[in-house]
């Protein structure tokens, strides 16, 4: 069992940096799909989804990406906090918005969302 | 030899994150929607809270994010919320006076820049003088890692408790001009307001914050307990009585705004809210006035405490009682910051708004 | 008198007097919040422009005896830590502040009892000391950026202060938000003119400053921080074209704070500029084109302009305020002759100013309380029913015009030779005629006072409160001592131009 | 000449945005734009007044690595017997006495690592709690003022402040043709 968790934790060692550096990338290119879905969904209601679920998404990566490769187990730790704070207040915030755009009465785009279509219907 | 940072990379953080801040303050330049405005001056402040994190500003960019982003946005958005929506048209030509005294000024300023140190040059003036001083001396004298608190609050601890002045006297002013927030006292129960559709929606008192409300009291506990880390941890990395004051005032703002302003005027009366600007600025005077009476001079955190070791000559700093002093200032800047910040907002927030619905 | 003063004083508290004189006022003004009632904020708020007066005093004898004093806040050396420096152009400046926010603040009950909410009251005054003591630190301290955050502390102040006379005239708020607006702008271009110098020498210690300046390498920069500086300082010092702030601010302000700005508040920032041009840049010698080219026409221009739109004004608080900038005008004038005695004249100028305005408009606080008016009608026959206040007002009317045996007239002298002096007869001539208009616009209100039947016959008799008089009376027999002898103003004068100029390059 | 700008691109884009939030202060006629404009303005002095702080490979000005080995008089202990040496690896590799990469490098002898000038951003972070402190100011300015002329705009203030004005010349006038 112990040389298992040696084998283990020298291999851990040596993949640590690549992953972490690969986690990174990932969180950012998801966060640049969110950002290119805020610009093309027709309404609020779509625009929140796209936001919020690759904010959510695209900072647990990073922030786990962080962890591996943060120099000392102090960072680590804070990192974790912080991931724990926001995996809290994230969606806290779209629920937020989403429910005072419906009790300000704002209707969602039901129907093709071609945008010559519904001009002159 | 030329002194261009060859680091390419921190070149282009840098150079995106100004061209970001131009298009921004171009956009609030010709937006007439106030609502916009406010919003795109809180990404303004957060992207210059970015900007100094590339430059190495960590204290700066702490306080830049809580103070210029959080608390300013909740200020305007509350002013705003009280006033008028949009601005009304410019004419063009009153562009044309501006324009050129703009000009003239920035003609100026680029004059000036010419024989300016470059930038990042690390024996330029400003880098070579008092600031290295500063970076040689804290180790020895103050013994405390984080030299931006050790300059805030020793070597210059007269601007800062200056600093607590101006917070305390702007929380006075606000309180002095919009009152404390009686009126929402008195106005208790607002009027349910017909929403775009028409339908009838019931004011602060309806529980369809339920999530809100539920996740709000998790959060709340949290932000006021890392306030006072940031607060004890401000020696030790980017963090002090500023940004520690201000995120507790966040902490009542969002219990304000969630469970409704008579819900927090009853769980953090104004009363507190005043006295303890008050108290903050009387602990940060108070120490000075300590050190006067234990034989310093004013705000010398060396006669605090008593030397902790006996053969203490008049050449080796006391740095025990230097921590002591620039904790206790920094509790007294905390408290100043805070009450100053929670009277300012109770006073915008109870201010009823007067504005017509057809406003809104 | 001075120097019983300093007797009482105990050596610690003579060590300790710079940094007592600005510590004292914060705490009170934080201490003021917790009192309840308004009477026990106006005893606290007297007693501390007092225990502050005594300290000025001690140092203005603590100069006299043995030179410019230094003490190191925070106990670090001056380029380290902070440093308030005293020497005799400070102290003139000091007993300035000091001295009318003592007498203002013992005359005020009256008034602010009068028009301000009486749950506001204890806030009005810890509003007050605070701007107090940004005054007094703006004239101590020896370091740049302090310098800044002292002018933001007492602005902020001043900016509430004017705004909260929206109880009795809603004119106030838009005068206290322009006041914010261009002081904040002031005080912005002074940061980036302190932003220069310190890019360019790397202290913020204006003794260090003055040492490293003229081997800095970036010359321009410290071109350009001068030119921000001195535009900042004008906009806080209501020179002429920026002055726009001043009138309003100053004619719709509660009567009290009008009182206490109009004496102080420009003046302090005169000293800075003064401070920056004689101490900071050695440079800036005599035939500098700054005094030539910006300080005489725009000094001349505002005597003349402003002096001509008082005379047009209808509310009398607005013809004083346009005289108030005029008065400025008579100062730039002083400063930009670069001579000792040119100095000498514009720091009496001031200092007697200080006397007159005060008085003037604490004479109005005590018309404006039974009278509610200031237009030139109210003032109609308020000469019979008001004959102490409008009596001092006169006397310090006739010292503004400059009428002999009276300060104004000692200061106008001063300032007329220093010009011969200099051989700038054509400014003798300006002089004149500004005070010639002067003549106009004092002698209407005089006039309207005391030769013209009261617009309301039926108002009995009511005279100012005692505790109004008493101040009023001080400083109208002030500016008529002065007239007889001006040893006391012009010795402060003298050594503060002495020790201003001891440090500028001799023309 | 791109050395000259390599240089300076930064003070030049930072002055340009002081002149739009200068020209925003004084252009726009709503009070609210007026006081953004003016937080812009300040804002961008912060950047001018932190890039003069900047060091070409330095770090936050907090202590690390082998300029801080814990409390002060206890460093010095263990510097004087040599006890530990290297025990911290620093994060940021390089044996800290000068990295060869960064060019233009000049130590602040005494310290192993190089930091940025804290100087400067001791005195922004005073001056960022004074442009709150202003705003906060200005913003209640402006709810009396909407409260007391139902209107922010500056335009709108003036013109009802003109009205006050003639309408005071009327009734004077008026008082003086009876009197």
């Amino acid at each position: 069992m112990a040389e298992l968790l040696e084998t283990l934790l020298s291999w851990f060692h040596v993949v640590r940096e690549p992953v972490g550096g690969v986690l990174l990338v990932v969180g950012g290119l998801l966060a640049i799909v969110g950002a290119v879905g805020l610009l093309r969904f027709p309404d609020i209601y779509t625009r929140l989804h796209a936001t919020s679920v690759t904010d959510t998404g695209a900072a647990t990566l990073m922030i786990v990406g962080m962890i591996l490769l943060s120099p000392t187990g102090w960072v680590a730790l804070k990192l974790v906090f912080i991931w724990v704070f926001m995996f809290l207040a994230n969606p806290t915030a779209s629920h937020a918005i989403a429910n005072a755009a419906y009790t300000a009465g704002m209707e969602p785009k039901i129907g093709p969302s071609g945008d010559t279509g519904e001009a002159d219907r | 030899m030329s002194v261009v940072n060859p680091d390419i990379g921190v070149l282009l953080v840098n150079v995106t994150l100004l061209a970001l801040l131009f298009f921004v303050a171009i956009a609030i330049a010709r937006l007439r929607s106030l609502f916009a405005i406010v919003m795109l001056t809180g990404a303004y402040s957060l992207i210059s809270a970015m900007w100094f994190v590339a430059v190495d500003a960590v204290d700066v960019a702490f306080t830049e994010a809580a103070v210029g982003a959080g608390v300013s946005t909740v200020l305007m958005l509350g002013a705003m919320l009280l006033t008028a929506r949009t601005a009304r048209v410019e004419p063009n030509w009153k562009r044309l006076g501006p324009l050129a005294v703009c000009l003239v000024t920035g003609a100026v300023l680029i004059y000036a820049t010419i024989d300016l140190p470059a930038f990042g040059d690390a024996d330029s003036a400003a880098n070579s003088h008092v600031g290295a001083m500063y970076l040689q001396r804290t180790a020895a004298e103050i013994d405390i890692p984080n030299v931006v608190t050790a300059v805030l609050a020793s070597y210059r601890g007269f601007d800062t408790l200056g600093e607590t002045a101006v917070v305390f006297a702007a929380g006075l002013a606000v309180s002095l001009l919009l009152g404390f927030g009686e009126r929402s006292l008195s106005a208790s129960h607002k009027p349910a307001r017909a929403n775009l559709k028409g339908v009838l929606v019931p004011s602060n008192k309806s529980d369809h914050h339920v999530v809100l409300r539920v996740v709000a009291k998790v959060l709340i506990p949290i932000v006021m307990i890392y306030a006072l880390y940031v607060h004890f941890h401000g020696e030790l990395s980017a963090g002090g009585g500023f940004q520690a004051g201000t995120i507790f005032a966040v902490a009542i703002v969002l219990y304000s705004l969630l469970f409704g302003i008579t819900a927090a005027l009853d769980a953090f009366p104004v009363i507190w809210a005043r006295s303890i600007a008050a108290f903050g600025v009387l602990l940060y005077a108070g120490v000075g006035f300590w050190a006067l009476m234990n034989g310093g001079n004013y705000l010398d955190y060396d006669f605090v405490l008593p030397p902790d070791d006996p053969d203490y000559g008049p050449e080796d700093a006391n740095t025990w009682s230097q921590h002591v002093g620039i904790i206790l200032i920094e509790l007294g800047v905390l408290f100043a910051v805070a009450g100053s910040l929670i009277s300012i907002f109770y006073a915008f927030a109870g201010r009823a708004p007067e504005i017509r619905d057809e406003d809104w | 008198m001075i120097a019983f003063l300093h007797g009482l004083a105990s050596d610690a508290m003579i060590l300790h007097a710079p940094a007592l004189l600005v510590a004292v006022p914060l705490i009170f003004s934080a201490v003021i919040t917790f009192l309840p009632s308004g009477r026990v904020a106006w005893l606290v708020t007297v007693l501390v422009s007092l225990f502050s007066l005594w300290c000025a005093a001690i140092l203005q004898h603590e100069v006299s005896l043995n030179g410019p004093i230094s003490y190191a806040l925070g106990g670090f050396p001056p380029p380290i830590g902070i440093e308030f420096r005293v020497d005799a152009l400070n102290t003139l400046f000091l007993l300035l502040v000091t001295g009318i926010g003592f007498l203002a603040a013992i005359g005020s009950w009256a008034t602010v009892n009068a028009e301000m909410r009486d749950t506001r009251i204890n806030l009005f005054y810890a509003a007050y000391l605070v701007c107090f003591t940004g005054l007094a630190g703006v004239a101590i301290t020896n370091d740049a950026f302090n310098l800044f955050v002292f002018l933001e502390i007492s602005s902020i102040a001043t900016y509430v202060l004017v705004g909260v006379g929206a109880r009795r005239d809603r004119r106030a708020l838009p005068a206290a938000f322009n006041y914010l607006i261009m002081g904040t702008i002031g005080a912005t271009f002074f940061v980036i003119g302190v932003g220069f110098l310190y890019a360019a020498t790397g202290t913020l210690n204006l003794t260090d400053l003055a040492a490293r300046i003229p081997d800095s390498e970036s010359p321009r920069a410290v071109q350009a921080g001068l030119a921000f500086i001195v535009v900042g300082l004008g906009l806080k010092l209501a020179m002429y074209p920026l002055h726009q702030w001043l009138p309003n601010a100053y004619a719709y302000a509660p009567s009290f704070v009008t009182v206490f700005l109009s004496a102080t508040a420009t003046k302090v920032s005169f000293y800075a500029l003064v401070r920056f041009l004689t101490y900071v840049f050695p440079e800036v010698d005599a035939e500098n084109i700054l005094f030539t080219a910006v300080f005489a026409p725009l000094g001349i221009a505002a005597m003349i302009i402003c002096s001509f739109q008082a005379v047009f004004q209808v509310d009398v608080r607005r013809t004083l305020a346009y005289s108030s900038v005029a008065q400025v005008g008579y100062m730039l004038l002083g400063l930009s002759l670069a001579t000792a005695v040119g100095l000498s004249a514009s720091l009496l100028f001031l200092f007697n100013h200080a006397l007159m305005k005060g008085a003037l408009f604490l004479a109005l606080a005590g018309v404006v309380l039974h009278y509610q008016g200031t237009q030139m009608r109210d003032m109609a026959g308020l000469g019979r029913q008001a004959p102490w206040t409008m009596t001092a007002f006169a006397i310090c009317a006739l010292s503004l015009i400059g009428v002999p045996l009276t300060a104004g007239f000692a200061s106008k002298v001063t300032l007329l030779s220093a010009c011969f002096d200099k051989g700038w007869w054509w400014a003798a001539f300006v002089i004149v005629g500004a005070s010639l208009l002067a003549v106009v616009y004092m002698g209407r209100i005089i006039e309207a006072a005391f030769f013209r039947a009261p617009a309301n016959p039926q108002k009995l008799r009511k005279e100012a409160p005692v505790s109004l008089l008493v101040p009023l009376w001080f400083l109208a027999i002030a500016n008529i001592w002065i007239g007889f002898d001006a040893s006391f103003p012009a010795g402060l004068a003298d050594d503060a131009a002495g020790a201003a100029l001891s440090t500028m390059v001799r023309p | 000449m791109f050395e000259f700008i390599g240089e300076r691109y930064n003070y030049w884009m930072i002055i340009g945005l002081m002149m739009i939030g200068l020209y925003i202060t004084f252009q726009s006629s709503n009070l609210i734009k007026r006081l953004t404009g003016l937080s812009i303005f300040q804002t961008s002095v912060f950047l001018f007044y932190v890039t003069l702080s900047k060091v070409n490979g330095g770090s936050a000005p907090i202590l690390f690595g082998r300029d801080w080995k814990g409390q002060g008089k206890k460093a010095e202990a263990e510097a004087a017997n040599g006890a530990t040496g290297d025990a911290v690896a620093t994060p940021y590799g390089g044996d800290g006495h000068g990295d060869a990469g960064a060019v233009g490098y000049g130590p602040v002898d005494g310290l192993y690592e190089t930091y940025s000038n804290p100087l400067p951003h001791v005195l922004i972070l005073t001056a960022i709690v004074v442009s709150v402190a202003t705003l906060s100011l200005g913003l209640a300015l402006i709810v009396r003022i909407r409260e007391a002329y139902g209107s922010i705009e500056s335009d709108d203030v003036a013109r009802a402040d003109l009205e006050t004005a003639l309408a005071e010349a009327a009734d004077r006038d008026e008082s003086e043709a009876t009197a």
